[in-house]
């Protein structure tokens, strides 16, 4: 059939890419994001005492690793348009579940397989919710957000459990021998792979893009937009849940209310690193250079004295900002087009 | 064809049922409410018939009642505000600094400037809504920390204390007429006001146009900026007037007054029959939500339950009420299709 | 123990030369953690020293952990800590103590092998006994009574609960504890359980709330209800937030002991720490400035005194 | 019958608009839009589809701001940045889409922004209700006031739209395509206000395709193209030949190369689809190497039927067979499986995602088949895309343009690549040329016509009758979701088609 439509006329050629590789890299959001975090760091080593310690990388690393992994899922569900804020309740509850295992007797590994799987669940109801009775992801979670939180503060009151074993919560603390790293960082750059080559490599990803920049557009075009939402969905709750497994060993302390408010600071740092609240735009290494940058940018900041609330209101600036300053970019970028388009209708109206 | 044939709605059952479904979406949560003071009430009388039981159980919900009220308005504007709890506690700190630092001045002078410093946090964030075109979830999830940060930098470690206030303008927060809590009072004149607004002034209709469809609402020269605004600070100063009372009802204040009420909020809203994607609701709603989610609270541990669940229950809530809303659509949209099939 | 503990020490041995003291509290904007600091600031100056207080916005352990972290990174000489939950911050504070930080607790301790020094209040019979005393003499030794507590794992609250309980038990036959309520240290959550408690037991005689932020939260419902003069209410509280409630009957007596000699005491114990003057053993003693001298005892905790009755008569004396 | 009431011609127009510019972006929708309305007449506005008709009437509703050009009203320079401007100027206008509030009622529908109030500023929802009851009565409808609009038909929802307009009691009253969605009886009465509301003296823009509606009520008419004004005469001193030559520019016929080609077996079979309100018992077979024209009005249910087909939409009942295996409903991964592809009718919400490059775009339907072990890599889909961009002529400067920035016709041109892409066996196109220009139309049916000839079986749904009639060897007609005519390409008449499309069977 290919011979049908090659017309007579010689054949076009067209190239791939308007502007050189090294623009198309440096002029994003994710390098000015990865660029501020460099700065950042830069900065602090030499204004903040203490910075350059090693264990400044161990404790970071360590504390914002719940952040580290669920902003993974939660970057590809708000590529797609949707929002996920039940995340810190599925830590909480998967924390919770770990704590009441290990009390009840089984031994950790099995413990923590349970409440993953009680996190995946968690995560195939919100996906159920949003895709088979069609309802809005920020109002179904809203309400899960309540009723995961609430399970777990039901199940174990306001008390602790603490008592998990050594070895696990040892192996939790540890650092890749020979390194200030901690070892979380090896399941993270797992899953950051996979991530990242699902989000940027595959189909699949490619169908994301299409779902969040145009649903309609992407149903016609054969994705099934229903069951990739239901996916994505499913995946953030096993990595919180996950997450949830990490931060009780890190603390040594299953609670209910263990990372209440979390889901808040992973939204921020997700549309930080450069994804579009509306769908269908950012990537992954933008959002790790997000996370990173609140994480080592509140890290500095307490090492020099400054109070929490001070951090949390940079935190919010950053934020503000930084969609703030898109969409300025953005509506500059129109005005431009739009001139030229003007410049444009007028020769072609003293041509008429 | 189609258009002739309809019949005019006064005679048209099928019509005149889904008036009432409806109508029920506010009547269903207010029935509700009274099935919970019921089984508490039967549990314990004290919970309705003792002095205090009934004072508590209009007092409680009704600072969430007023702010309720105003995240109402904004999600019908197909907005949402999560900075309210932040705002709250600045106005609630700003009020016990206003009567530490002026002694004497005047309990309405407090209001004017909590209501004020309310309006002028709301107004930030719509005309960055407005005007950036970024959604409102964004803008007031880092005004959420900006306002909080500010809180926490300002009050430090220091809290207001009830001996900080005149007993004059705590009497407020505790006081009755005619065995009816002040506060409650205040806070249903806030409700009626709002609903007559959204109702009767061509601005309230306006706020449901441009929730039920922006670009419609450009379309018909509707002011959308200027009313997404209002809405904001709107949302805002009854954020600002809560504060003011939580300090009159609550004596103490501390940098985390107000922490988690915007979800408590839009909770209200949601199970109230808001709908989060706009156009749809009322403050009605909104309060009874209010209401049914704090005497649920209240009722748990009377009924035997411990409050720990009640985090659950209010979860159940919102994904039923969202549920229930999304049935009722579709039915009704099944109807009206089949309706436009009967004629001829 | 890992990699990251050597860089770290020899920075926590250099620091130990100069008195750096940081303070962490359960939680920032907590009156009686004020006044604490405030006595812990004033045994720093006199010593010679730098201090800092830090601390999160709400009382929960594993935003603790991140304070306990940068004290350890910056290397200071002492942390001064309450604990939010005995085990949680347990791993933190070896982690600090590793690379050298002096760890004192005060007020709510951790399990005794985390730390080097405890700074102990009052004995917690001492408090148990104190409180139980108060309030069956306020409702005339029979009926029931709630706590009201802070939240359900602080430990020295359920210490003395425990103990508040075996002590009725043992000598109050006729006095029946119908409930133990949890205001988690936060003040509307302790209001409206109060207002909860005298719903749910109409009956109820007495309520006794070991924490600050519940007494006087739990005070504030009774002084306008219609409960006032007919609930007693006693526990731990400051006299700066009771004054009022004092002065017009809603409450008779309270028990405390005073929070600025504890950060005053838990000063100079870290400061000695830091000089190696003493180590912790049972049996070491030490110059605690105005207060005079003090021995360690068993367990490496140090005991402040007997808890305070304030009433109407000597409310008037004290600001804190 | 022109006015002789028009008093006095020294009367300035009522509006009036000359040498106006508007562009979006690249695109220049309006190169030169003039135009005359005279107060007391009814003025046609006649165009190909994408001639620029609605975007002039957006700047004289005050949604778009023009790039240059004059704008006069009753011969004062205006210049409005807001639709709430013109409405206070006394301009009213039913725009193409209905653009209603769907949580409101049909009276709030009607008066929103502009209710009626009493002295203090509440609204008087007895007096709003009786006026929409009146404006009803005037047009000859039975709407329920108080019901919501959400799922009205079509027609009703553009009734609605009608009764806002003439509520305004405006000077200028400016319908595009009112008629589109409505049957005799409605435009009839629609008529009758239109000629009082002329003798009152207003002054009338319709906008329409219908060209025995535009004799029967214009008393003059302008003809656009591409963009350009062309020409306005009296409507008594032309005919509709006159009139087709003016917006097409050419003779009409060479616009559809019909190239001979071998027809084949079945090879879709759609029996007995049925979706309650959508379409009813719809049968229809398509054979190898068959073009089947479906022509219909608007909102006849076309476009619901071939998207039930593809599997974007549900239907309850019937089946589909492809090459004699049926079809699993609702799975357009199914129908892509078996070789179906559909160009969507709207192009840039269904066909295209807009802020995507082309090569995104065009290689969106094929993503899967281009993973090499379940990866994709940039270079197989820029070449793949290039192929395509370069055997339909796409103009773009580079492949990581954004689909958005292309003209309309190179935007169809990408989604054609797109579906060209998955090597079809059926292919359903949707208004393949709406809003395509003239050269690139014909490229369009050549292409089409080629494919067919090289085996592939072909729907061709299209609102433009020539195109149905030159390009299909067999027109099916639908109305109102039925199937109401099936004509052999020699049996295709105008004449006949339009009786089956319309009940009454009145034919241009
Ligand atoms: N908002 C827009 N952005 C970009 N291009 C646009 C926009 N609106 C219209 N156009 C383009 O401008 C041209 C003129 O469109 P317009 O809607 O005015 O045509 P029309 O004459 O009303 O056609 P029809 O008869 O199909 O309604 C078309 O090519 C269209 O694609
Ligand atoms: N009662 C209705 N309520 C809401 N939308 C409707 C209704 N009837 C039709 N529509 C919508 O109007 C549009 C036009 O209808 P449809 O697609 O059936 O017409 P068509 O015959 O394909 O005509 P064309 O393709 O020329 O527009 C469709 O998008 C359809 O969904
Ligand atoms: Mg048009
Ligand atoms: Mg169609």
């Amino acid at each position: 059939m290919t011979s049908a439509i090659d017309t007579e006329h010689g054949r076009r050629t067209y190239s791939a890419y308007a502007h050189p590789l090294w623009r198309r890299l440096l002029v994003t959001r994710e390098s000015a994001i990865i660029g501020l975090l460099f700065l950042v760091v830069i900065v602090a080593t030499f204004a903040v005492p203490n910075f350059d310690s090693p264990l400044t990388l161990t404790f970071l690393i360590r504390e914002i690793a719940p952040i580290l992994l669920i902003a993974l899922p939660m970057t590809l569900i708000i590529i797609t348009e949707e929002i996920d804020l039940s995340v810190a309740s599925i830590v909480g509850l998967s924390s919770v579940i770990t704590g009441l295992g290990v009390q009840a007797g089984w031994p950790l590994p099995f413990a923590a397989v349970v409440a993953i799987l009680v996190g995946t669940v968690a995560g195939s109801i919100n996906g159920a919710l949003v895709t088979f009775v069609g309802l809005p992801s920020l109002a179904v979670t809203i309400g899960t957000l309540a009723l995961f939180r609430g399970i777990a503060v039901g199940l174990l009151g306001t008390t602790a459990i603490s008592d998990f074993p050594e070895f696990w919560t040892d192996l939790t603390r540890m650092n890749i021998p020979g390194t200030p790293m901690p070892l979380i960082i090896v399941p993270f750059l797992v899953l950051a792979i996979i991530f990242g080559v699902l989000l940027h490599f595959t189909p699949f990803g490619r169908s994301l893009y299409a779902i969040g920049l145009n649903k309609e557009a992407a149903a016609f075009s054969g994705i099934n937009v229903g069951l990739t939402k239901f996916w994505l969905f499913v995946m953030s709750g096993a990595v919180s849940g996950y997450a949830g497994v990490y931060f009780t060993l890190l603390y040594n302390n299953a609670r209910g209310d263990n990372a209440t408010g979390l889901e808040l600071q992973i939204i921020a740092a997700v549309l930080l690193g450069g994804v579009s609240i509306f769908g269908g735009r950012g990537a992954l290494p933008g959002v790790i250079a997000g996370v990173l940058l609140i994480g080592t940018l509140s890290s500095a900041l307490r090492l020099a004295g400054v109070t929490s609330d001070i951090i949390n209101v940079i935190t919010g600036v950053l934020l503000v900002a930084s969609v703030v300053s898109a969409s300025f970019l953005a509506w500059l970028r129109t005005k431009r087009v739009a001139a030229i388009g003007r410049k444009k209708g007028r020769a072609e109206a003293s041509d008429g | 064809m189609t258009a002739v044939d309809t019949k005019p709605a006064a005679g048209n059952p099928v019509l005149r049922s889904i008036g009432h479904v409806l109508k029920a979406r506010e009547t269903g949560i207010a029935i509700a409410l009274i099935a919970v003071i019921v089984v508490a009430t039967v549990s314990n009388p004290n919970f309705l018939f003792s002095s205090d039981g009934f004072r508590d159980l209009l007092l409680t919900p009704s600072l969430l009642m007023v702010v309720a009220v105003g995240q109402a308005i904004v999600i019908i504007t197909r907005n949402v505000d999560l900075s309210v709890g932040s705002v709250l506690g600045l106005t609630a700190y700003l009020t016990g600094r206003l009567f530490i630092d002026i002694p004497g001045i005047p309990p309405v002078l407090v209001f004017v400037a909590g209501i004020g410093l309310g309006a002028l946090l709301g107004l930030i964030n719509g005309a960055l809504v407005a005007f950036a075109k970024v959604p409102a979830l964004v803008i007031t999830l880092g005004t959420l920390y900006i306002y909080r940060g500010i809180n926490v930098a300002w009050t430090g470690s220091d809290r207001i204390n009830a001996s900080d206030l005149p007993a004059g303008f705590r009497d407020l927060g505790t006081g009755e007429f005619l065995s009816i809590p002040l506060l409650t009072i205040f806070a249903v004149v806030v409700l009626v006001v709002a609903a007559w607004y959204l109702r009767n002034l061509r601005s309230g209709r306006e706020l449901y146009a441009i929730g039920s469809d922006p670009a419609a609402a450009h379309l018909y020269g509707l002011r959308v900026n200027r009313r997404v605004i209002g809405a904001f600070v709107v949302s805002g100063a009854l954020a600002g007037v809560a504060g003011v009372l939580y300090a009159a009802r609550y004596g103490t204040v501390s940098s985390s007054a107000g922490l988690g009420l915007e979800l408590q909020a839009i909770g209200a809203a949601v199970i109230g029959g808001v709908a989060i994607s706009g156009g749809v609701g009322s403050v009605w709603g909104a309060a009874i939500g209010a209401y049914l989610l704090l005497t649920i609270n209240r009722a748990l541990p009377i009924v035997g339950i411990q409050d720990f669940w009640q985090r659950a229950v209010v979860g159940v809530l919102i994904i039923g009420a969202i549920v229930l809303d999304r049935v009722l659509a579709v039915r009704q949209h099944r109807r009206l299709i089949e309706q436009r099939e009967e004629k001829p | 123990s890992d990699g990251s503990s050597d860089g770290g020490s020899s920075d926590g041995g250099d620091s130990s030369a100069d008195v750096s003291i940081t303070m962490l509290p359960k939680n920032l904007g907590n009156p009686y953690f004020d006044t604490s600091t405030g006595g812990a600031e004033e045994a720093v100056s006199e010593i010679g020293g730098t201090f800092e207080e830090v601390g999160p916005s709400e009382a929960s352990p594993t935003s603790q952990v991140q304070y306990i972290q940068t004290a350890a990174q910056q290397g200071v000489g002492g942390l001064i800590v309450s604990a939010n939950d005995p085990e949680a911050i347990c791993d933190a504070l070896d982690e600090a103590r590793s690379v050298g930080v002096k760890v004192v607790t005060f007020d709510s301790d951790t399990n005794p092998e985390c730390r080097d020094l405890f700074i102990n209040q009052a004995t917690a019979e001492g408090i148990a006994q104190v409180q139980v005393d108060l309030i069956t003499e306020q409702i005339g030794d029979e009926g029931q009574i709630a706590v009201l507590s802070a939240s359900a794992n602080a430990t020295n609250q359920n210490a003395w609960i425990e103990m508040m309980e075996a002590e009725l038990a043992a000598n109050h036959p006729n006095v029946e504890l119908v409930e133990i309520a949890y205001g988690d240290d936060d003040d509307q959550t302790s209001f409206d359980k109060t207002a909860a408690l005298l719903q749910t037991y109409p009956e109820l005689k007495g309520i006794v709330s070991p924490t600050t932020v519940g007494i006087a939260a739990a005070a504030r419902y009774l002084q306008t209800s219609e409960y006032k003069g007919e609930v007693a209410l006693t526990g731990l509280g400051t006299p700066n937030q009771m004054r009022e409630y004092v002065e017009d009957g809603t409450v008779t007596a309270f028990a405390l002991w005073n929070p600025a000699d504890l950060g005053y005491l838990a000063a100079y114990a870290t400061a000695a720490l830091i000089s190696g003057e003493i180590t912790g053993a049972e049996g070491d003693t030490f110059d605690a400035g105005t207060l005079g001298s003090y021995e360690v005892g068993a367990d490496a905790s140090v005991l402040l005194g007997d808890p305070y009755v304030f009433d109407a008569d000597n409310i008037g004396d004290f600001d804190f | 019958m022109v006015q002789t009431s028009t008093s006095a011609s020294a009367a300035p127009p009522a509006l009036e608009l000359s040498r106006v510019v508007k562009s979006f972006g690249a695109v220049v929708a309006l190169s030169s839009g003039s135009l005359t309305l005279e107060q007391g007449s009814i003025h046609a506005l006649i165009g190909e589809n994408g001639a620029g008709k609605s975007t002039l009437v957006k700047i004289v509703a005050g949604l778009y701001r023009r790039d240059s050009g004059d704008f006069r009203l009753r011969g004062e320079e205006v210049d409005f940045s807001n639709t709430a401007q013109s409405k206070a100027a006394g301009i009213a206008v039913i725009y193409q889409e209905p653009t209603l509030f769907p949580d409101l009622s049909v009276t709030e529908n009607i008066f929103m922004g502009r209710q009626p109030t009493n002295r203090f500023g509440r609204i008087d929802r007895k007096a709003m209700r009786t006026e929409a009851v009146e404006i009803f009565e005037r047009l000859g409808v039975r709407l329920d006031p108080d019901r919501l609009t959400e799922g009205l038909s079509i027609a009703d929802q553009q009734i609605i739209e009608i009764a806002k307009a003439i509520s305004l009691d405006a000077r200028v009253l400016i319908m595009d395509e009112p008629t589109a969605a409505l049957s005799g009886v409605e435009v009839e009465r629609l008529f009758a206000v239109a000629r009082s509301l002329r003798d009152e003296g207003r002054a009338l823009l319709f906008i329409s395709h219908r060209f025995d509606e535009v004799f029967d009520l214009c008393d003059t008419v302008t003809v656009m193209r591409d963009g350009k004004y062309i020409d306005t005469m009296p409507i008594s001193d032309t005919s509709i030949d006159e009139l087709v030559r003016l917006m097409v520019g050419r003779d009409v016929t060479e616009m559809f190369p019909k190239l001979p080609a071998e027809i084949g077996e079945d090879v879709l079979v759609v029996d007995g689809l049925t979706s309650t309100g959508v379409f009813h018992d719809i049968s229809f077979t398509v054979k190898s190497g068959e073009i089947v024209g479906l022509a219909g009005l608007v909102g006849a249910g076309r476009s619901e039927v071939v998207r039930a087909i593809f599997g974007v939409d549900h239907y309850e009942s019937g089946s589909v067979q492809v090459n004699g295996q049926p079809l699993r409903k609702g799975r357009p991964t199914a129908s892509m499986a078996q070789g179906i592809a559909l160009v969507p009718e709207d192009r840039r919400k269904q066909g295209l995602v807009l802020d995507q490059s082309v090569t995104r775009n065009v290689t969106l339907a094929i993503r899967k088949r281009l993973a090499k072990w379940g990866l994709i890599w940039g270079g197989l889909e820029n070449a793949s895309a290039e192929i395509w961009a370069s055997r339909l002529e796409v103009k773009t400067a580079a492949l990581d343009a954004e689909a958005g920035t292309l003209s309309g016709g190179n935007q169809q041109k990408v989604v054609l690549g797109k579906w060209l892409s998955t090597e079809p066996k059926v292919l359903i196109v949707d208004e393949p040329t709406r809003g395509i220009d003239v050269g690139t139309k014909a490229e369009v049916h050549r292409l089409i016509s080629k494919l067919a000839q090289d085996g592939l079986a072909i729907i061709m749904i299209s609102s433009e009758l020539p195109e149905v009639l030159g390009m299909a060897d067999r027109v099916l007609v639908m109305r109102e979701g039925r199937l109401t005519g099936e004509f052999d390409r020699a049996d295709a008449t105008p004449e006949a088609v339009m009786f089956a499309a319309t009940a009454e069977g009145a034919a241009a």
